[in-house]
């Protein structure tokens, strides 16, 4: 348990929850501000990701 | 898809034979043709993937009902991450030269669609408990089809199996070239592809 | 038609940055390069004096990251009109280091110009052109790194579909690359936090591409119908991941990383191409029960990688 | 509103979830994976020395790190050499001394470094910023690490980065004092498998070996196919159980000694990449190794190796 690593592992976390926060905020305003009905969009890739065979 | 009705010896069936991730999803395939030189590389990326696809529709079947439509995708991404980098940093520390011989593609784990894609049409809709054999049954599938490649590859490209001598030379070197992976993949699907065929035929006529 | 605007943009951005990178302070020595194995070439402003020209005292050269280690200099030569000067060297030349070449009180009709040093690398336009041209063909990530297999596979069956494919990725690699690369150099690798270079690298991609496809859903439907759905197939794509992890360990610096990203794409893209070309003809051709559809299709790309292994080794500049 | 704090909520956590698992095992994981990367590295070394398992090294072997950095002060530059030697207290400690780039003695320093702290370079960086000009800037170079037995000089090992065919290869080689070539070790390549991957197969490494400092100067690659005999010998090296006799061997190491490296078939690139930067590897450092040896002694610096 050397505490450098600890204070790494903690800039980590920091790091990921402020681009989680980032985001987080980003995507719900453009989700509010561009919202359309989702449509499916979920068979559209799986038509192309198993469309292989 | 709905809730899935299978058992969970059929789920792992399922996953080794009938969906196998590389011969009959077709899914996975950077690392099949990349670095299935050899036996041990097959296994030892068998298991990591085996590894981030349990973990992964484990954690995705335990959260399903916490995930925001808006943010699934994203949602499963980061897991995968997570536990891509856990697998990475273990394997780095503690099995430095087998993790030296797989190079990039550890990492690379985090992209492969076969457990996106598990966890979209799968582990979101399952329990954990189906979720985790789904995860098995992928994972050695996956480890199955890495290991019969590298298998057909080091012996025929280096005359060797698991690093032992068999052979005592090197018939076709042409086989440990990547290229010859694209090759190998195709023949092996058209082998499948044959017997299924040959066994629904045969079925047909039993009945 | 954004697309093309878009496109346009980022060239006049990638010409400008050349511009600026290649303008440099006025010197006596105007221009200095390597020639052949063994040979610096320094051009002048004005005619030097052919005496102290003559005095091997006066030149050292050494490799940039040597400064202790002069190497041996065979020769030097003038040439008639007394401004371009050859320096032969007595080894060849490691021309992918740069060389730094220190002229020590230059003499020009009578008025000493002092000591100048100048450093001579290979022209830096051309090495970005290496990159782009290893990226694209060289070292094509689908046929020579074998990345991106399942969205190669399972988007190459018809050409429009791999064209629209292969643009929504070239852009989407280039700005995430960038992005990597940004937040890698400024705040992964001054912090040592370069553990957690996967999940920040992939999860910088899956939320811009989720970002864009919503934004683009409302404000240009029609583009969204022709690119949309292969948004979300670019996560599944390890290309995606592989470039930013190649800029991290190779430290490129921005423009070899657009460089770098680029030539992925267009790389991708032109794979996919090449390959739905066979595949859409294969249709029609006899081929045998169990090898219809994708095992073929992996025939044919071994085919192509064996061909696209005659470019390696190859050197532009 | 509330839909978009239900989302930022749902993905911060998500971040912070997946930050927490990760953080955790880095935690766990980083210390061996430190500890097993020097292991590697000494077990390479001793490798390239001629140790292993079934020949355990001396245990008065020592091998000495030296540290070269680059110093930067006002447009100028020296070279600053961080060098093992007894500090006062009688114990191992290290010394700083500067050379200017003709290689002239300038200063010493003595450091306050324990030869633990110093393999770690963020410990060496706090060791020189104590004595170090504010102005100046010491950029790290590179490593050699001299083997010794008692007071004499057994080894060289050098460890380098050169580029290869597709990315950077990393390698070590041992010299003898004389900067014979005593063995090169691939460390790290990204070659292809089966082409230009065959470099790290020992009958091409082992082409490298006894080669003299002569030779080496001038060592090219040849596009020839390895003699049958000089394939066998070289495959069988350091092995034991060559079906060779003494003399055989001895035969054979003489005819091939002046002969440059076969290139591997279908990897005259990589072959080619490896020989040059042997090359200029051992050429670099035979000329500073001498000039640190002239600076220390006319600077009468004692060190411990």
């Amino acid at each position: 348990m050397d505490p450098l690593y600890i204070k790494l592992a903690l800039g980590g976390i920091a790091l990921l929850a402020c681009i989680g926060l980032f985001f987080g905020i980003g995507l719900a305003l453009a989700a509010h501000k561009f919202a359309v009905e989702i449509n499916p969009k979920v068979e559209a890739v799986k038509e192309v990701l198993a469309g292989a065979q | 898809m709905a809730a899935t009705t299978k058992t969970n010896m059929q789920l792992v069936v399922n996953g080794l034979l009938n969906e196998n991730p590389i011969f009959r999803l077709a899914l996975s395939m950077c690392p099949a043709v990349g670095i299935s030189t050899t036996v041990a590389n097959g296994l030892l990326l068998g298991v990591a993937v085996l590894f981030v696809q349990v973990f992964s529709s484990c954690t995705i079947a335990l959260i399903k009902d916490h995930i925001h439509q808006r943010i699934r995708i994203p949602t499963y991404t980061l897991t995968i991450a997570t536990w891509v980098t856990v697998i990475d940093l273990v394997l780095a520390a503690y099995l430095p030269v087998a993790y030296k011989a797989m190079g990039i593609f550890v990492r690379l784990i985090v992209a492969f669609a076969i457990i996106t894609m598990r966890l979209e049409v799968f582990a979101c809709r399952n329990t954990v408990t189906a979720s985790f054999w789904d995860g098995i049954g992928m994972g050695f599938g996956f480890m199955f089809g890495m290991v019969t490649l590298g298998a057909v590859r080091e012996v025929l490209g280096m005359g060797t199996l698991l690093g032992y001598d068999v052979l005592g030379f090197r018939p076709m070197l042409f086989f440990v070239l990547p290229a010859a992976g694209f090759f190998l993949v195709g023949f092996m699907m058209a082998m499948f592809n044959y017997v299924e065929t040959l066994y629904n035929r045969r079925a047909k006529r039993g009945s | 038609m954004k697309n093309d605007v878009k496109a346009f943009w980022t060239l006049m951005l990638i010409i400008a940055t050349l511009w600026i990178g290649g303008c440099e302070a006025p010197s006596f020595i105007k221009a200095a390069q390597f020639e052949e194995t063994d040979r610096i070439v320094l051009t002048f402003a004005g005619p030097v004096d052919p005496a102290w020209a003559e005095d091997r005292d006066h030149f050292t050269v050494n490799e940039k990251p040597d400064p202790d280690i002069l190497l041996d200099i065979a020769s030097v030569r003038l040439s008639p009109d007394q401004s371009r000067l050859t320096l032969t060297l007595a080894d060849p030349i490691n021309q992918n280091q740069p060389h730094q070449v220190v002229v020590k009180e230059i003499v020009s009709e009578g008025r000493n110009m002092g000591t100048q040093a100048v450093t001579v690398s290979k022209p830096y336009f051309g090495y970005l052109i290496s990159i782009l041209i290893g990226a694209l063909l060289i070292q094509n990530f689908v046929f020579s790194k074998y990345l991106g297999l399942c969205v190669f596979f399972g988007t190459s069956q018809k050409k429009s579909t791999a064209v629209g494919m292969g643009i929504t990725f070239t852009f989407v690699i280039v700005f995430a690359s960038l992005m990597s690369w940004f937040l890698y150099q400024f705040v992964l690798k001054p912090y040592r936090l370069d553990y957690l270079q996967i999940i920040v690298f992939i999860g910088l991609v899956s939320l811009t591409v989720q970002a864009v496809d919503t934004v683009l859903r409302k404000i240009n439907p029609a583009l969204f119908k022709a690119f949309g759905v292969y948004l979300v197939l670019v996560i599944a794509n390890c290309i995606v991941i592989a470039v930013p992890l190649i800029l991290a360990d190779n430290e490129y610096n921005m423009i070899e990383s657009l460089m770098l990203a680029l030539g992925a794409g267009l790389g991708f893209l032109l794979a996919l191409f090449l390959m739905s070309s066979v595949r859409e003809r294969l249709d029609f051709a006899n081929v045998p029960t169990s090898y219809r559809g994708l095992p073929i299709a992996f025939i044919v790309a071994g085919l192509f990688a064996l061909s696209f292994m005659g470019f390696s080794g190859m050197s532009i500049f | 509103m509330k839909e978009i704090i239900r989302i930022t909520i749902a993905l911060t956590l998500s971040c912070l979830l997946a930050g927490l698992v990760i953080g955790t095992t880095f935690i766990f994981t980083a210390k061996a994976k430190q500890h097993n990367e020097h292991l590697n590295v000494q077990q390479t070394m001793l490798g390239l020395l001629g140790f292993g398992p079934q020949r355990p090294a001396a245990p008065e072997l020592q091998l000495h790190q030296v540290h070269r950095y680059i110093v930067k002060e006002n447009e100028t530059m020296r070279m600053g050499y961080m060098l093992p030697a007894r500090c006062s207290g009688g114990g191992p400690g290290y010394v700083w001394v500067e050379l200017d780039l003709k290689g002239e003695f300038l200063d010493r320093h003595d450091l306050v470094l324990t030869p633990e702290a110093a393999l770690s370079a963020d410990d060496r960086k706090k060791a020189l910023a104590g004595i170090l000009d504010p102005g100046a800037e010491a950029d790290f170079a590179d490593t050699m690490i001299i083997a010794c037995l008692g007071d004499r000089r057994t080894a060289y090992l050098l460890p380098g980065e050169f580029p290869g065919f597709k990315t950077f290869i990393k390698a070590m080689v041992a010299l003898d004092a004389d900067f014979q070539l005593l063995g090169l070790e691939v460390i790290e390549h990204e070659e292809d498998p089966g082409l230009g991957g065959e470099i790290t197969q020992e009958y091409f490494k082992n082409q490298f070996v006894g080669k003299s400092f002569e030779k080496i100067k001038r060592l090219t690659v040849i596009k020839e196919p390895l003699p049958a005999d000089y394939e066998r010998y070289l495959k069988s090296m350091g092995l034991g159980n060559s079906g060779l006799s003494e003399s055989e061997a001895a035969d054979i190491r003489q005819r091939y000694k002046d002969q440059d490296i076969h290139a591997l078939t279908g990897a005259t690139i990589s072959s080619a990449a490896v020989t040059n930067g042997v090359k200029a590897m051992v050429k670099k450092f035979a000329y500073r190794i001498q000039v640190l040896d002239q600076a220390l002694a006319d600077g009468d610096v004692k060190v411990l190796f």
